[in-house]
């Protein structure tokens, strides 16, 4: 689409030379520890560890964490059923995430959340939704606090193309638009709702829509951080300006099934095509390549950073598993404040 | 907080006002915005309007549109807008012109508001209040006269206000306003026009605390919201029969002041639950199964309940008015309770 | 907007020409007609004669009547809170009309619906509808139903602009847009939502809505009925031709209050911007006007058109203010069928 | 209509078949498909899918995608044009994913599809059939765990299902598709494994007749879909006591059937309601309210009742058990009833 950031333009964007190298590194960690996160997930679910479902972020993890490296911590963001990845970028730990999937006491929410309703309010995620498009009110919602309250608080909701067949979308962003909202709507097209390839249930344009409502609105190439990050560099430079809300389209794919349980997906996709975006399109390859391209980092610095996050990771899943239970009289606990 | 157990403002010490049900409201916020510059209020046509019923004129003028926000016709998303501006720092007060329309905002209501604070195990809060409608008999037709409150009062997390009173709808909105966790307050739109004493002095009344009244021996009606004035008529009547009814007004369903009401049955050892939703699966239910169970060995005679009745409202008044609890027809379920034809 | 099809434009339009005289004096009629049945009714509302409320269609008849006029019996409408002109433009009578509107068994509804339910399935009119934006879904699965039953009939949804902060249309909008479905969206945009001018509650622009849905939108001269029969000709050819939704961006003013009690306006807008479009652009005015120039009629068949619709009004209230109430065992009828 | 009274298909002619309540739900379906043209399927996932809890599988092979519809994530949408197409002459089923989504449709579920035959006086019908699901213990978390069909058996015009084996929901969902009305048909999600027997012939199941499930004379439990299989095992255990628990199951909540669960109180003179929505203000309210009046000189002992916890449904598996009513709360509560400890 004409709007989308050409990987050539980005490479020039004056953006990325504002950001350091540390934070280079720092993004490609956070993008490792990721998909270990969610790679272990899998492992938990498969070896019957888990409790329920997940829905892994694999694949998609330049959007989090291109975004997330555009906010403050007292920004906040809303998050999906698929929100490991958001809830990781925005600066929450991994032993306390993996404690709250096994309905642990030491979890986000004292395991009375889970995967699709992790919620920390300390490094501002307002919570996962498992009703799809039901955060997109409480983002807009706490942009307009921000701006009532007057600070420069920016909100970012999250939400998969799905959404965009959710009637309150359109409500809110509405409301945004009149109301100049620092508010960034972050689509992340990942091509499927569940099982069924998003062509089959939308029509027309997707980025036709923001704009419709006043929306400042453009296509991200999802799969590469550096383009996520200058789209959300400027999205919120609009939001704390005053300039009101934007809208990105990312585009990208899930790797694996839309839950943990989806193993055979042969009836609505290939294998070529899942095999295609892994090999040409991998967020984590694209990043690693510039990186040592640009002489920000050598083979040896980036295998440091994936032998720190494995160890992260084991050490986190081992301290959830050895967590305690909630106490059962948590159970009527926390209803009412 | 100042915590009167009975209707009587009269009790205290600096005297009292005549107000309608709109001005306490009016009165409630337009306090509890002075005192807390956190508070707003958005829905449709609340500002300059002052929304249909007039309930908010003025307010405007003194808050400005920033604090009293006119929203687009979005019920679920200014509903979403308002819990995330609760879980950040606000407290936003919602209004939702006519009770019907809930429906449209159920899950930003019941799956996001109700559920908040539980699922992120107490880290976060929604102090929000939604502001609606319920009653019949304005010849409004099927889809803006239902009381829906059986359906907020079924989900945990919720709590759920039914001023029957000018006094009540001031100092129970004020409670409501301060409370930290999502409040649905219903307000019968036949009544805003009732009027009632108030104190001059500030006050408010506490969630969970029932008000009897009026004192009676021989029966107990629980009457909610609309129906407590159709109660007070139904116990005049029955008094000239020699029936002394006790009319007991719960205030807020969730929490339920069940003490007060047992209290009252076991004294009476009859009981009628009298609400204006819909009888099957609604509110006189519950009420009726807990008196059922909890006083049942103190119980002459079986618990009856009057609801609306179960069909969609007509518009002919002729049949809208059958479909409503009457004062006749609520003495007449207490008398045959009572033994009498 | 670029797309308004102007008076100009209008005039020449071939499907002008092929409106017989009687067709174009029947239209003449029938705008007349519910202009006087709207001031029949205010009376009954002033003279305290009618239960409830109702919402004046005064000013906006031209939009019915040309749309009506564009489909056949048995297409289907769905109309709003302000649906009397709907309701008589696809064909009910004035006096069962009336009846209903006073609650009397003869209504339409047997005076179960009352105003803003009325429905008359036996001119294709499927019912008013008091909640804003309610009956897009319906509108849009009759639609569905039409092609699925394999008919040609076509469905309107008509609604006013406040319609458009409901979510729901969006929803609907998007499925008949990837199902091709023969639905048109009439969009009465009279200026306010209720006593909001609907530029304080409405951001961007609305006609890039329904077209970022994919589906084909103009605006229309919602004053002139021959811009309006003009426009929906061509969505009712598009519907049954298979070529999918279209919408109607109909310019209107309300000339009365939201609804009969609505008398001080003040405070929301100008006694001289209800004159202006009064006398400027009035849709009886500007048939009228046209009729005479054109030969189609003189001032003698306009008076007597005025003059037979006066006594069928006449006749219809009369009707409706003897007929009977329900008796009152209908009260628990058809709440099952 | 064939009308079976009881719920052993061997009665039945022709012999029976061990199934899933997922097949017979599948079956179902695809035989009024093929029995009327005007039947389709529409809701997320549904052709080739088949849902994420594959009841729906191999459907869209027979019928085509035209006739099993892959919608949008638009609960509120596609419920609407179901409405609409059945207002015009089609017989919609709609599949909302979990009956927590309810929650995005109720204003067509309750506004719309339950008034439009009143407020039309009768003119136009909804043949409508609404599929959801309820039940926790999926270890979902609150917003994928509700049971909310008390919400919808609070609004007249509408009717619901509550099938709790293969052969009553087989029977009750053909009657439901051929019924003129909108009906709300609940699947326990947890259920769709279960196996039991299905006649060879077709049949269909009426309306507001209960099923006594379990015959006993001590104290009649009343339990609906999920809970069904619970009393039947609770009754097991208070056998091993020498108590006789009957247990009557209604399959449909709206229209229910008072006679049945009257007969079987006033032979036992003991009631307990089990339903897996929230207590509080939900079905048991209603099913308890109603046997507390009308059985009330024949009740030896307070009617009980058991809901799930009204708590929003927690995640940790550890809490979420303690939600739901078990076997052994159910034995427990009928025990003391009948006055053993
Ligand atoms: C309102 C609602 N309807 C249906 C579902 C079931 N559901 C869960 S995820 C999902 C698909 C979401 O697709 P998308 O928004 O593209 O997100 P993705 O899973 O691709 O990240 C569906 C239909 C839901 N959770 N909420
Ligand atoms: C869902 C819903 N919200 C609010 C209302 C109250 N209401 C009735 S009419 C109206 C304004 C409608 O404006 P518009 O759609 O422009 O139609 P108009 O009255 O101008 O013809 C409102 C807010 C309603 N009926 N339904
Ligand atoms: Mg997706
Ligand atoms: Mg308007």
């Amino acid at each position: 689409m004409s709007q989308m950031i050409l990987p050539s333009q980005v490479e020039q964007a004056p953006e990325l030379a504002e950001v350091s190298h540390d934070e280079w590194l720092r993004m490609y960690e956070l993008m490792v520890k990721i998909r270990a996160f969610e790679e272990q997930v899998n492992e938990l679910y498969l070896s019957g560890k888990m409790p329920g479902l997940a829905h892994l972020y694999i694949g998609q993890e330049a959007i989090a964490v291109g975004v997330c490296q555009a906010l403050r911590p007292d920004d906040y963001i809303t998050s999906t059923h698929r929100g490991h990845g958001h809830c990781l970028a925005k600066g929450a730990s991994v032993d306390r995430m993996f404690a709250e999937l096994l309905g642990k006491a030491p979890g986000y929410c004292h395991g009375k959340g889970g995967s699709m309703h992790i919620a920390d309010p300390d490094s501002g995620n307002l919570g996962a939704n498992a009703i799809v498009g039901g955060s997109t009110g409480i983002a807009t919602g706490a942009a307009l606090s921000a701006k009532m309250r007057g600070t420069d608080q920016v909100a970012v909701c999250f939400f998969g193309e799905g959404a965009l067949g959710q009637g309150i979308l359109y409500e809110v962003m509405n409301m945004a638009s009149l109301w100049k909202l620092p508010v960034i709507y972050v689509c992340e097209n990942n091509q499927y709702t569940e099982y069924t390839p998003y062509r089959e249930v939308l029509a027309g344009d997707i980025l036709a829509r923001p704009r419709a409502f006043g929306i400042h609105a453009e296509e991200v190439d999802g799969q590469d951080v550096r383009a996520v990050y200058v789209a959300s560099r400027r999205a919120v430079a609009r939001a704390r300006g005053g300039e009101g809300p934007s809208f990105l389209l990312c585009t990208t794919y899930r790797y694996l099934g839309h839950h943990v349980g989806d193993i055979d997906r042969s009836y609505y996709r290939s294998k070529e095509e899942e095999q295609r975006w892994r090999s040409e399109r991998d967020p984590l390859k694209i990043l690693a390549g510039w990186l040592m391209r640009q002489k920000i980092a050598d083979a040896q610095i980036l295998e440091e950073i994936n032998q720190r996050v494995r160890e992260e990771i084991a050490a986190g899943v081992q301290f959830a598993l050895e967590a305690p239970y909630p106490d059962p009289n948590e159970v009527d606990q926390h209803v009412y404040a | 907080m100042s915590t009167p157990k009975t209707s009587t403002p009269s009790a205290l010490e600096k005297g009292t006002r005549e107000i309608t049900m709109a001005q306490a409201i009016r009165e409630a916020l337009a306090e509890e915005m002075r005192r807390d510059t956190r508070v707003f209020i958005i829905g449709e046509d609340v500002a300059e309007a002052g929304t249909p019923f007039k309930v908010l004129s003025g307010l405007v003028e003194e808050f400005g549109k920033e604090r009293v926000i006119d929203a687009p016709i979005s019920e679920a998303g200014f509903t979403g807008i308002a819990i995330g501006a609760a879980m950040t720092g606000m407290r936003p007060v919602v209004d939702i012109m006519f009770g019907d329309f809930i429906t449209l905002a159920m899950d930003q209501i019941a799956n996001q508001a109700a559920k908040v604070h539980y699922m992120s195990g107490g880290k976060l809060k929604v102090p929000l209040v939604i502001r609606t409608t319920l009653g019949a008999t304005r010849r409004s037709a099927a889809q803006h006269s239902q009381s829906l409150h059986a359906w907020v009062s079924h989900i945990p997390g919720l709590k759920v206000v039914l001023p029957s009173t000018p006094y009540d709808a001031k100092g129970l909105l004020k409670t409501a306003i301060r409370d930290d966790n999502p409040v649905v307050f219903f307000e019968d739109k036949m009544m805003y026009q009732v009027k009632g004493e108030v104190p001059e002095e500030e006050y408010t009344i506490p969630f969970g605390v029932a008000d009897v009244k009026r004192e009676g021996k021989d029966i107990t009606i629980v009457a909610t919201s609309s129906m407590v004035q159709v109660a007070l008529a139904a116990a005049d009547l029955l008094a000239e029969e020699g029936i002394s009814a006790e009319v007991v007004d719960p205030r807020t369903i969730v929490p339920l002041d069940k003490q007060t009401i047992l209290a009252s049955v076991k004294k009476t050892g009859r009981a009628l639950v009298v609400d204006e939703g819909y009888q099957r699966f609604g509110v006189t239910a519950e009420i009726a199964a807990i008196i059922a169970e909890e006083a049942f060995y103190d119980l002459d005679a079986p618990v009856k309940r009057i609801g609306a009745m179960d069909v969609p409202v007509p518009f002919s008044p002729v049949l809208e008015d059958l479909t409503v609890p009457t004062p006749e027809k609520v003495a007449q379920v207490a008398r045959e309770l009572c033994g009498r034809r």
